[in-house]
C-alpha cells in the first residue's frame, strides 16, 4: 500500500476507534489518538514515498503526492500534532465527552496530512472542508458563549472554502483538470478577467485560514475557546494550512504570469498581513487573560509570515516559511503551558496568577524559551526569523512595511512579558499555595519543544535545508543557505553560532552572579503581605502585579481600539438577519394570499409570456 | 351562413360560460373569507373545467358514442360519434373532484371546531 | 407471475383494498402488510433493475392496448431510478414508522393505508407515461397527503391541511387545464405522443398550455411563490409523514415539472425560467429559514430551498448538470429524510417544536443528535459526505456555462444554510439544558432507519461511484428524448418528425 | 383594493384563456374517419365495437383502454373515505349510536322516501349493470344508490349502516378490480386485460372483463359515498 494513504487511513481509522474506544475507558481513547497519530508520524519520517497514487472517486481522478514543499509542512504538522496528543492525554484527562474530542482531533491531524498531500483541488478541498467542520466541532467543545464563536468561525471559513470551491470550478471550466500543477502551468494562459477572479477567490480562502485581516475576528476567540490542547495545534499547524496555501499561490501560480495586476494583488496582502500584525499585538497586549493574550499574538505572527509570503523574494519566502515552523513550535507550547497553568491552577486570568515559578518550573523553563523566541532574541530560533524578514524587506525596498512590522514586534515585547510576568513572576496568591508541577507527560512534550527551538536557533540549517528544497519545487530557484550561517544580499554574514555563543556567556555569567548574591536572603510573600507600606489590604482586593499592568498604554490606544472590525461584523450580521425576518413575512400564514400568490404568478407569466418563452 | 353563425354563438356561449364558471369560482376563492365557500369556489372551477374539457369533444351533428341499436341507426343517418374520451376522462375527474371536496369539507369542520371560526383570515395560527 | 412495473402500483393498491378486513383478524396487519409490499417492490426494483441493464428500458402496456392507445408505464434508467430510490426510501420510513403509532384506533390504522398509498401515488406519477395518468396519480398523492397532513388534532394540522389543500387544487386545477387544451391540440394523452406531435401546436398556445403545467407543477415542486402550502403541511403533518414529504413527495413533483419541461414541450428558452424561479426559490427559502424558531418549519424551508437547486440544475440543462440534479434529488432524499427523522425525535415532546429547547439534547439522546448533526453537516454540502458531490456537480456544470454569478449565489446562500444548521447543531451539544424537558426513547425501528440512512450518506460520501453509474444513466435517459419516443412508440421508425 | 386587483387578475386570465379556446373550433371534427385511426378517439371509436364487443365506447375507454386510470380513481375515492374517517374520526362510547340528525325529519319525508328508496336502488343497480351498453355505468349507479342512503340517512333518525359492511363491500369490491387486473397479468400479458370471451355487443353479458369491473365500481362506489356522507353527517359538533 502507498505509504500516504496509508497515514491517512491510519489516522481516520485511529479518529473511529478513539470514538469507540471511548465507551471502554475515557483514557483509552486519548491513547488510541495518540498511538494513531504518533504511528503515522513514523510512518511519515520513515517510509514516506513520493509517488502519486491515483484514485478514482466520483468519476474525478485524485492523485495525492508528496514534494519538497508539503514535506517542509508535513512533518511539521505530524510531529508537534504527535507532542499535541501526547500532552492531549494528561490534558484531557477526566473531562466530558472524551471520545468526541479525540475523533475530531485526530480527524483534523488527518485532514491537514490529507491537505499537504492533495495534488488536486478536489481532494485538497475534502479535506480542507473536514479539517474545518472538524475545529469548529472542537471550538464549540467548551461550550462557551452558546455556540456563537462557533457560528462565526464556521462562517468565515465557509466564505473562504466556498471561494476556494468556485476558484476551483472555474479553474475546471477552463482548463478541464483539477490538477494543482495543471493550474500552476496553464494559468497564464487564462483571460486576465478570470486570472484576477480565480486569484482573489485563493486568496481570500487561504487568508481566512491565516487570519489575515479583516478575515481574522474569528481566530482570537477561536483560539482562546478550544481545549488547550487542540489549540497548540489549531493555531500552529490549522493557520499553516493556510500558509501553505497561499505559499502555492502567491509564488508558483502567480509568477507565472507577466501583468502587473496579480503583483498588487501580493502587495495588497502584504499591507493586510502588516496591519494584522500591527492591530493584533496592540490587542494582545491589553488582554489579562493569557488564551486570549496567546490567540492574538498567533494572529500577529501570522501576519509576518504573510508579509513574508507576499512580499515573494527569495529571502522573505524563506523568512516566511521558517518563521511558520517556529511559530508552529513555541506557539504550540506557550498554548500548552496555558493549558498546564490552567489544569492546575483552574484559571488562566494573569490577573490572578503570580508566582507559579516556584510551584511550576518546568513550565516556566518551556514557557521562557518559547516566549524568547517568539520575541525574536537571539539565540532562539525567532530571531533568525525575524532578521531574515527584515533584511528581506530592506532589500525589496518595503521601507513602510519594515517601519510597521518593527513596531508590532516590539510591541510584543509587552505583552511577552506581560505574559510571563503574569503567570510565573510576582508575588504569590493564597489560593494557588498547593498548585504542582503538570504531570509528566503534560511536561515532556513541552520541554521538547522548547529545546528544539533552542536546537533550531542554534542550527537553523535543520530547517533551512527543507524550505529550499521546497522553495526550489516551488519554482524559486535555488536558494543559498548555510548550517549556521545566514548569507544575506549585502555579502555579509550573520554567524548564529557566535551570536549564541556570546549570548550564553553572558547568561552564563549572570546568572551565576546573582546566583551568588542572593543566595540566602530571599523571602517569598503573597500579595496581600504590604504590612510595610502601612496599608490593611481586605480580602476582595485584587492586589497582582498583572491588573493594569499596561494602564498608561491602554490609556492612550483606547480610542483606536474602541470599534472592532469583530462590531462592524456584527452590525452586519444582525442588519441581515433583520432583512431576512422582514423577507419571511411574505409568509402570511392566511392561505387565501398564498392562492393570491399563485394567480398574480400566474397573470404575470401569463402577461409576459412573449418575454420570457418566445 | 346561419350554420356559422350558429356555431359561433355557441362556442361564445359555452367557452364563455365555462371559462366564466372558472374565474366565478377563482374570485370565490381569492377573494371569500368563509372557508365553505372557498371550498365551493373550488367546485365551481372544477365545474367549468370539466364543462370545457366535454365542449372540445363536442362533434357538430354528433351524436353520443354509444354503438346501441339506435345509436347505428343515427350514424347510418349520417351523424358522426362525438369524441369519447373527453367523456371518459371527465367522469374521472369529477369523482376525483368529489373525493377533494369531501376532504375539504372535513378539514373545514375540523378547523371550525379547533378555531371556532371559519374565516380563512383568523386561521393563521402557522406563519412565517 | 412475471414481474413488471405494474406491480408498484397494482400491490400496493391490492393490499390497501385488503388493510381494513385483515384489520379485523388482527390490528397488526395494518403495521405489517405495508412492510410486506414494499419488500416485495424493492424486490420489483432490483429484478427491474437488472432487466434494464440488458434489455434496456421497460415499457409495460396495460390491458393490452399498446402506446398511444392504451395507458403505459416507463421503467427507464430515469424512471427506473427515481422509483427504486423512492421505494427504498418509503422502506426505511416504514421501519421509521413500525412503531410510531399504536394501532389500536381507527385512525392509526388509517394512518397506514394513507402512508401507503402516497407513496404510491409518487411511484405512480414517476413510472407513467400518459399525462392524464399523471394527473390520478397526483391526485392519489394530494388526497393521502391532505389527510395526513391533517392527522395530528392536537396541533395545527388542519389549518396546514387545508391550505395545502387550496393551493393543492389550484395545482390540479391548472394541470387539468393544461392536458384540456393539449388534448384539444394533438388528439392524444400519451407522452411520447403529445412530444411528437408538438412541433405542430401554434407558438402562442403552447406557450399558454406551458404556462399552465409550469404553474400547476411548480406548486408541487414547492417553486418560489407557490410554496406557501410547504412550510404548513411539512412542520404539522406526523414525522413520518414529513419525511415522505420531504423525500419521495417534493420528488415527484420535480419529476412532473421536468418531464413536461424537457419531454413534452420543446422551448428552449424555458431553461433559463427554471433557472431564474430556481434561484428565486432558493434564495427566499434560505432566507425564511434563518430565523426560523420551529425546527420543523426550518427544515421545510430547508428542503424547498435545495428543490430551488435542483431546478436551478435542469434549467442549465447539461448532461452534467442534469446528473448533478438527480444525484442531489438522492442526496436530499436521504439526508432530509434522515434530518426529518432525527429532528422529529427531538422535539417528540415539545408541542412547539422550538429549537429554543433542544439545548444540551446532545448528552441527554446521545445517538439521535449525533444523526442529526450528520446530516447537518451532510446536506449543507460538507465533504466527506454525500451531499458535497451533487453540489460539486452542479457548480461545475454552472461554472461550465459561465455562470459565475450563479455560483457566487448558490455558495452564499450555502452560508446561510451553515449558519442556521450548526446554530442547531451548536446548541444540540452545547447549549445549557432546558428545564423539564422530557426525553422521548427512539423505538429501535426509528434507529435502525437512520442508521441506514447515515450508513448510506457515509458510503455515497466516501464512495459515490457506488451510485453514480445509475443516476449517470438516468440523466442520459431523461436527456434523450428521440430515444424516449422511440422506446414508447416502437412503430413510429420516422424520427425526422422530432423535433429536439 | 385587493377586490380591484383580483378582477383584474380575473380579467387577464379570462382574456388568455378566451384567446386560447378562440382557436379551438367548437364542434369542429378533430377525429377524422374513425377508420384511418388518426388520433387515439378515432382508433377507440373503430376497435371498441369488434374487438371488446361493448356498445359503449365511454364504458370500454374508462373501464378498458383506460382503466388503469379508473383503478386510480377508484383509489382516490377510498383514500377520500378514508381520510375522512381519518380526519374527523371521534372515539364513540360504548353502546353509543351515532346520531345522524337531532331533529326527526317531517312525516312526509318519511313516508316518501320509503316509498322510493327501493325504486332508487333499483335504479342504480340497473345503471351500472348495463353500464357498457347505455349511458351509465358504475360510477353513475353507485352515486344514485348512494343517494338513495343518503335520502334514508335524511329521513330516519335511526337509520345506520353498519359500517363493518361498508368496510367489506369498498373492500371486496377494491379487491376484484384489483384481481382481476392481476388476472389478466397472469393469463394474457398484461395488467388488466381482458381474458374472458367478449361474446355479442349489446348483450348484457358481454365486454367480457368490463361487466364485472364495472359492477365492482359500482359498489365501491355507493360504499364509499354512503362512508363519506356517514361520516359527514354524524360528526356532530359538540367536543
Amino acid at each position: 500500500m502507498n505509504s500516504l494513504f496509508l497515514i491517512i487511513l491510519i489516522l481516520m481509522g485511529g479518529a473511529v476507534l478513539a470514538y469507540i474506544a471511548k465507551k471502554v475507558n475515557p483514557m483509552l481513547s486519548s491513547i488510541v489518538s495518540f498511538v494513531a497519530i504518533a504511528s503515522a508520524a513514523a510512518v511519515f519520517f520513515l517510509m514516506a514515498d513520493r509517488e502519486p497514487v491515483i484514485l478514482h472517486i466520483g468519476g474525478f481522478e485524485l492523485q495525492w503526492g508528496l514534494n519538497a514543499y508539503s514535506w517542509v509542512f508535513g512533518a511539521m504538522v505530524i510531529s508537534m500534532a504527535t507532542l499535541a496528543s501526547l500532552y492531549s492525554i494528561a490534558y484531557m484527562k477526566g473531562k466530558d465527552r472524551l471520545g468526541y474530542f479525540n475523533l475530531n482531533f485526530t480527524l483534523s491531524v488527518a485532514a491537514m496530512m490529507g491537505i499537504l498531500f492533495s495534488m488536486d483541488w478536489i481532494s485538497f478541498f475534502i479535506f480542507w472542508e473536514i479539517m474545518t467542520w472538524s475545529s469548529f466541532l472542537i471550538i464549540v467543545y467548551n461550550g462557551i458563549s452558546e455556540g456563537k464563536i462557533g457560528i462565526k468561525y464556521m462562517i468565515f471559513s465557509a466564505i473562504g472554502g466556498y471561494s476556494m470551491l468556485m476558484a476551483m470550478v472555474i479553474t475546471k471550466s477552463q482548463i478541464d483538470s483539477f490538477l494543482i500543477a495543471d493550474l500552476i502551468s496553464s494559468f497564464s494562459s487564462m483571460s486576465l478577467g478570470l486570472q484576477a477572479l480565480i486569484g482573489v477567490l485563493f486568496l481570500i480562502a487561504f487568508s481566512v485560514k491565516s487570519a489575515v485581516m479583516p478575515l481574522h475576528v474569528w481566530a482570537p476567540r477561536a483560539y482562546a475557546d478550544s481545549p488547550m490542547s487542540y489549540t497548540s495545534i489549531f493555531s500552529g499547524l490549522l493557520s499553516k494550512m493556510g500558509v501553505f496555501g497561499l505559499g502555492i499561490m502567491l509564488i508558483s501560480v502567480f509568477s507565472k504570469t507577466t501583468n502587473g495586476n496579480i503583483f498588487i494583488y501580493s502587495e495588497v496582502l502584504a499591507w493586510l498581513g502588516a496591519i494584522t500584525g500591527v492591530i493584533a499585538t496592540f490587542y494582545a497586549i491589553i488582554q489579562t487573560d493569557a488564551k486570549r493574550l496567546l490567540a492574538y499574538s498567533s494572529v500577529a505572527q501570522l501576519g509576518y509570515i504573510v508579509v513574508g509570503l507576499a512580499i515573494g523574494t527569495k529571502l522573505s519566502v524563506m523568512a516566511a516559511l521558517f518563521m511558520a515552523i517556529m511559530h508552529a513550535i513555541f506557539k504550540g507550547t506557550l498554548f500548552m503551558v496555558v493549558g498546564a497553568v490552567e489544569k492546575q491552577t483552574g484559571t488562566t486570568d494573569m490577573t490572578k496568577l503570580g508566582a507559579l515559578i516556584r510551584k511550576m518550573p518546568w513550565t516556566f523553563v518551556a514557557s521562557l524559551m518559547s516566549i524568547i523566541a517568539l520575541a525574536g532574541i537571539p539565540p532562539l530560533g525567532g530571531f533568525v526569523g525575524k532578521w531574515m524578514l527584515y533584511e528581506s524587506m530592506i532589500t525589496s525596498d518595503h521601507y513602510f512595511l519594515i517601519i510597521m512590522t518593527f513596531l508590532s514586534s516590539t510591541a510584543a515585547f509587552l505583552y511577552s512579558y506581560r505574559f510571563l510576568f503574569g503567570i510565573f513572576l510576582g508575588q504569590e496568591e493564597k489560593e494557588f499555595e498547593n498548585v504542582k508541577e503538570a504531570p509528566a507527560i503534560m511536561v515532556v512534550p513541552m520541554i521538547l519543544l522548547a529545546a528544539s527551538l533552542f536546537f533550531f536557533g542554534v542550527f537553523p540549517g535543520y530547517i533551512f535545508e527543507p524550505i529550499a528544497n521546497g522553495m526550489e519545487y516551488l519554482g524559486m530557484g535555488h536558494v543559498d543557505w548555510n548550517m549556521t550561517v545566514l548569507s544575506n544580499g549585502w555579502g555579509n554574514h550573520v554567524d548564529t553560532l557566535s551570536i549564541v555563543n556570546s549570548v550564553l556567556t553572558v547568561f552564563g555569567i549572570a546568572f551565576i552572579f546573582l546566583g551568588l548574591k542572593n543566595r540566602k536572603k530571599t523571602r517569598y510573600v503573597t500579595t496581600k503581605d504590604i504590612h510595610t507600606g502601612g496599608e490593611i489590604p481586605t480580602e476582595n482586593d485584587n492586589l497582582t502585579y498583572a491588573v493594569d499592568f499596561y494602564k498608561p498604554f491602554e490609556r492612550a490606544i483606547e480610542p483606536a481600539m474602541k470599534r472592532k472590525m469583530d462590531f462592524y461584523y456584527n452590525k452586519f450580521g444582525e442588519g441581515i438577519e433583520t432583512l431576512f425576518d422582514f423577507v419571511r413575512r411574505l409568509y402570511t400564514g392566511n392561505g387565501q394570499t398564498y392562492a393570491l400568490y399563485v394567480v398574480i404568478f400566474l397573470v404575470i407569466l401569463l402577461i409576459f409570456s412573449e418575454q420570457i418563452f418566445f | 351562413m346561419s350554420s356559422i353563425d350558429y356555431n359561433q354563438i355557441m362556442s361564445i356561449g359555452i367557452y364563455g360560460s365555462a371559462i366564466g364558471l372558472i374565474l366565478i369560482g377563482l374570485y370565490a376563492v381569492l377573494m371569500k373569507k368563509h372557508l365553505t365557500k372557498i371550498v365551493i369556489g373550488l367546485s365551481i372551477i372544477d365545474a367549468g373545467i370539466h364543462l370545457l374539457f366535454v365542449a372540445i369533444g363536442y362533434i357538430d351533428n354528433g351524436t353520443a358514442p354509444i354503438f346501441s341499436p339506435k345509436g347505428l341507426e343515427m350514424m347510418a343517418a349520417g351523424k358522426t360519434m362525438v369524441d369519447p374520451v373527453p367523456q371518459a376522462l371527465v367522469l374521472t375527474a369529477i369523482v376525483i373532484g368529489f373525493g377533494v371536496t369531501a376532504v375539504a369539507l372535513s378539514l373545514v369542520i375540523r378547523l371550525y371546531r379547533h378555531n371556532k371560526t371559519a374565516r380563512i383570515d383568523q386561521i393563521k395560527s402557522l406563519k412565517w | 407471475m412475471v414481474i413488471s412495473p405494474v406491480h408498484y402500483v397494482a400491490v400496493p393498491l391490492l393490499a390497501a383494498f385488503l388493510m381494513p378486513l385483515l384489520s379485523k383478524i388482527n390490528r397488526e396487519f395494518v403495521r405489517i402488510i405495508p412492510g410486506l409490499v414494499l419488500i416485495y417492490l424493492g424486490y420489483v426494483s432490483v429484478t427491474l433493475m437488472n432487466q434494464l441493464a440488458e434489455t434496456g428500458t421497460i415499457v409495460e402496456t396495460i390491458a393490452g392496448w399498446s402506446a398511444p392507445f392504451g395507458i403505459n408505464l416507463v421503467f427507464s434508467p430515469f424512471t427506473g431510478f427515481l422509483a427504486s430510490m423512492m421505494t427504498a426510501m418509503a422502506f426505511i420510513i416504514w421501519i421509521y414508522s413500525y412503531r410510531f403509532k399504536k394501532v389500536d384506533s381507527e385512525p392509526a390504522q388509517r394512518f397506514y393505508i394513507l402512508q401507503m398509498m402516497l407513496v404510491t401515488g409518487t411511484i405512480g406519477i414517476v413510472l407513467t407515461g400518459d399525462i392524464f395518468n399523471f394527473f390520478v396519480f397526483m391526485e392519489i398523492t394530494a388526497i393521502s397527503a391532505y389527510a395526513l397532513t391533517a392527522f395530528y388534532r392536537h396541533r395545527d394540522g388542519a389549518e396546514a391541511g387545508f391550505k395545502y389543500l387550496l393551493i393543492g387544487s389550484f395545482a390540479s386545477t391548472f394541470i387539468l387545464l393544461a392536458i384540456v387544451l393539449l388534448y384539444s391540440q394533438v388528439g392524444t394523452l400519451n407522452m411520447a405522443e403529445i412530444a411528437q406531435r408538438m412541433h405542430t401546436v401554434p407558438m402562442p398556445m403552447k406557450v399558454s398550455i406551458l404556462i399552465l403545467f409550469l404553474v400547476g407543477l411548480g406548486i408541487e415542486a414547492e417553486m418560489f411563490p407557490l410554496n406557501g402550502w410547504a412550510p404548513d403541511a411539512y412542520s404539522q403533518a406526523p414525522g413520518p409523514v414529513g419525511v415522505t414529504f420531504a423525500a419521495l413527495v417534493v420528488k415527484a413533483g420535480v419529476y412532473g415539472l421536468i418531464r413536461v419541461v424537457y419531454t413534452l414541450f420543446d422551448i428552449p428558452s424555458v431553461g433559463e425560467f427554471l433557472i431564474i424561479m430556481g434561484a428565486v426559490t432558493l434564495v427566499i427559502s434560505e432566507v425564511a429559514a434563518l430565523k426560523q424558531t420551529n425546527i420543523k418549519r426550518m427544515l421545510a424551508y430547508s428542503s424547498i430551498g435545495q428543490m430551488g437547486v435542483v431546478l436551478i440544475a435542469f434549467g442549465i440543462g447539461t448532461t452534467e448538470a442534469v446528473f448533478g440534479a438527480l444525484f442531489l434529488m438522492f442526496n436530499h432524499a436521504i439526508i432530509k429524510g434522515l434530518l426529518f427523522m432525527s429532528g422529529s425525535y427531538l422535539v417528540y415532546n415539545n408541542p412547539e417544536k422550538e429549537i429554543k429547547y433542544l439545548s444540551g439534547y446532545g448528552m441527554k439522546m446521545p445517538v439521535i443528535s449525533l444523526f442529526f448533526s450528520l446530516g447537518a453537516l451532510a446536506i449543507v454540502g460538507l465533504p466527506p459526505f454525500a451531499g458535497f458531490w451533487s453540489k460539486l456537480y452542479i457548480l461545475m456544470s454552472a461554472a461550465d456555462s459561465s455562470l459565475y454569478g450563479l455560483i457566487a449565489l448558490i455558495l452564499a446562500v450555502s452560508i446561510i444554510e451553515i449558519v442556521y444548521y450548526f446554530r442547531v447543531v451548536g446548541r444540540l451539544y452545547f447549549g445549557k439544558p432546558a428545564e423539564g424537558s422530557i426525553m422521548h426513547k427512539a423505538t429501535p425501528g426509528g434507529i435502525i432507519a437512520m442508521s441506514i440512512l447515515s450508513i448510506t450518506i457515509l458510503v455515497v460520501g466516501f464512495y459515490p461511484d457506488i451510485i453514480s453509474s445509475y443516476i449517470h444513466n438516468a440523466a442520459e435517459a431523461l436527456l434523450d428524448k428521440a430515444q424516449y419516443i422511440e422506446n414508447v412508440l416502437p412503430s413510429v421508425n420516422d424520427l425526422t418528425q422530432i423535433q429536439n | 383594493m385587493k377586490k380591484v386587483l383580483v378582477i383584474l387578475m380575473l380579467a387577464v386570465i379570462g382574456y388568455s384563456l378566451g384567446t386560447s379556446f378562440s382557436t379551438i373550433k367548437f364542434g369542429e371534427n378533430r377525429i377524422g374517419d374513425p377508420k384511418e385511426e388518426k388520433n387515439v378517439a378515432a382508433y377507440y371509436l373503430n376497435r371498441t365495437p369488434d374487438e371488446l364487443s361493448v356498445a359503449n365506447v365511454i364504458t370500454a375507454i374508462v373501464v378498458n383502454y383506460r382503466g388503469f386510470d379508473t383503478l386510480g380513481e377508484v383509489s382516490v375515492l377510498f383514500l377520500a373515505a378514508t381520510g375522512l374517517g381519518s380526519i374527523l374520526y371521534r372515539r364513540r362510547k360504548k353502546g353509543e349510536h351515532p346520531e345522524v340528525i337531532t331533529k326527526p325529519a317531517s312525516q312526509l319525508l318519511q313516508s316518501g322516501s320509503k316509498l322510493i328508496y327501493p325504486a332508487i336502488l333499483v335504479l342504480g343497480a340497473y345503471v351500472f349493470i348495463h353500464g357498457h351498453l347505455t349511458p351509465g355505468g358504475g360510477f353513475q349507479g353507485g352515486a344514485i344508490i348512494a343517494t338513495g342512503l343518503l335520502l334514508m340517512m335524511m329521513a330516519y333518525k335511526d337509520f345506520e349502516i353498519r359500517h363493518n359492511v361498508l368496510t367489506w363491500v369498498e373492500s371486496i369490491a377494491g379487491i376484484t378490480f384489483v384481481s382481476l387486473g392481476l388476472t389478466g397479468l397472469i393469463y394474457g400479458k398484461t395488467f388488466l386485460e381482458n381474458f374472458l370471451p367478449t361474446g355479442n355487443i349489446n348483450d348484457v353479458v358481454s365486454g367480457g372483463i368490463i361487466p364485472i369491473i364495472y359492477i365492482a365500481v359500482g359498489f365501491k362506489v355507493a360504499a364509499e359515498l354512503a362512508g363519506v356522507l356517514e361520516t359527514l353527517l354524524s360528526n356532530k359538533e359538540n367536543d
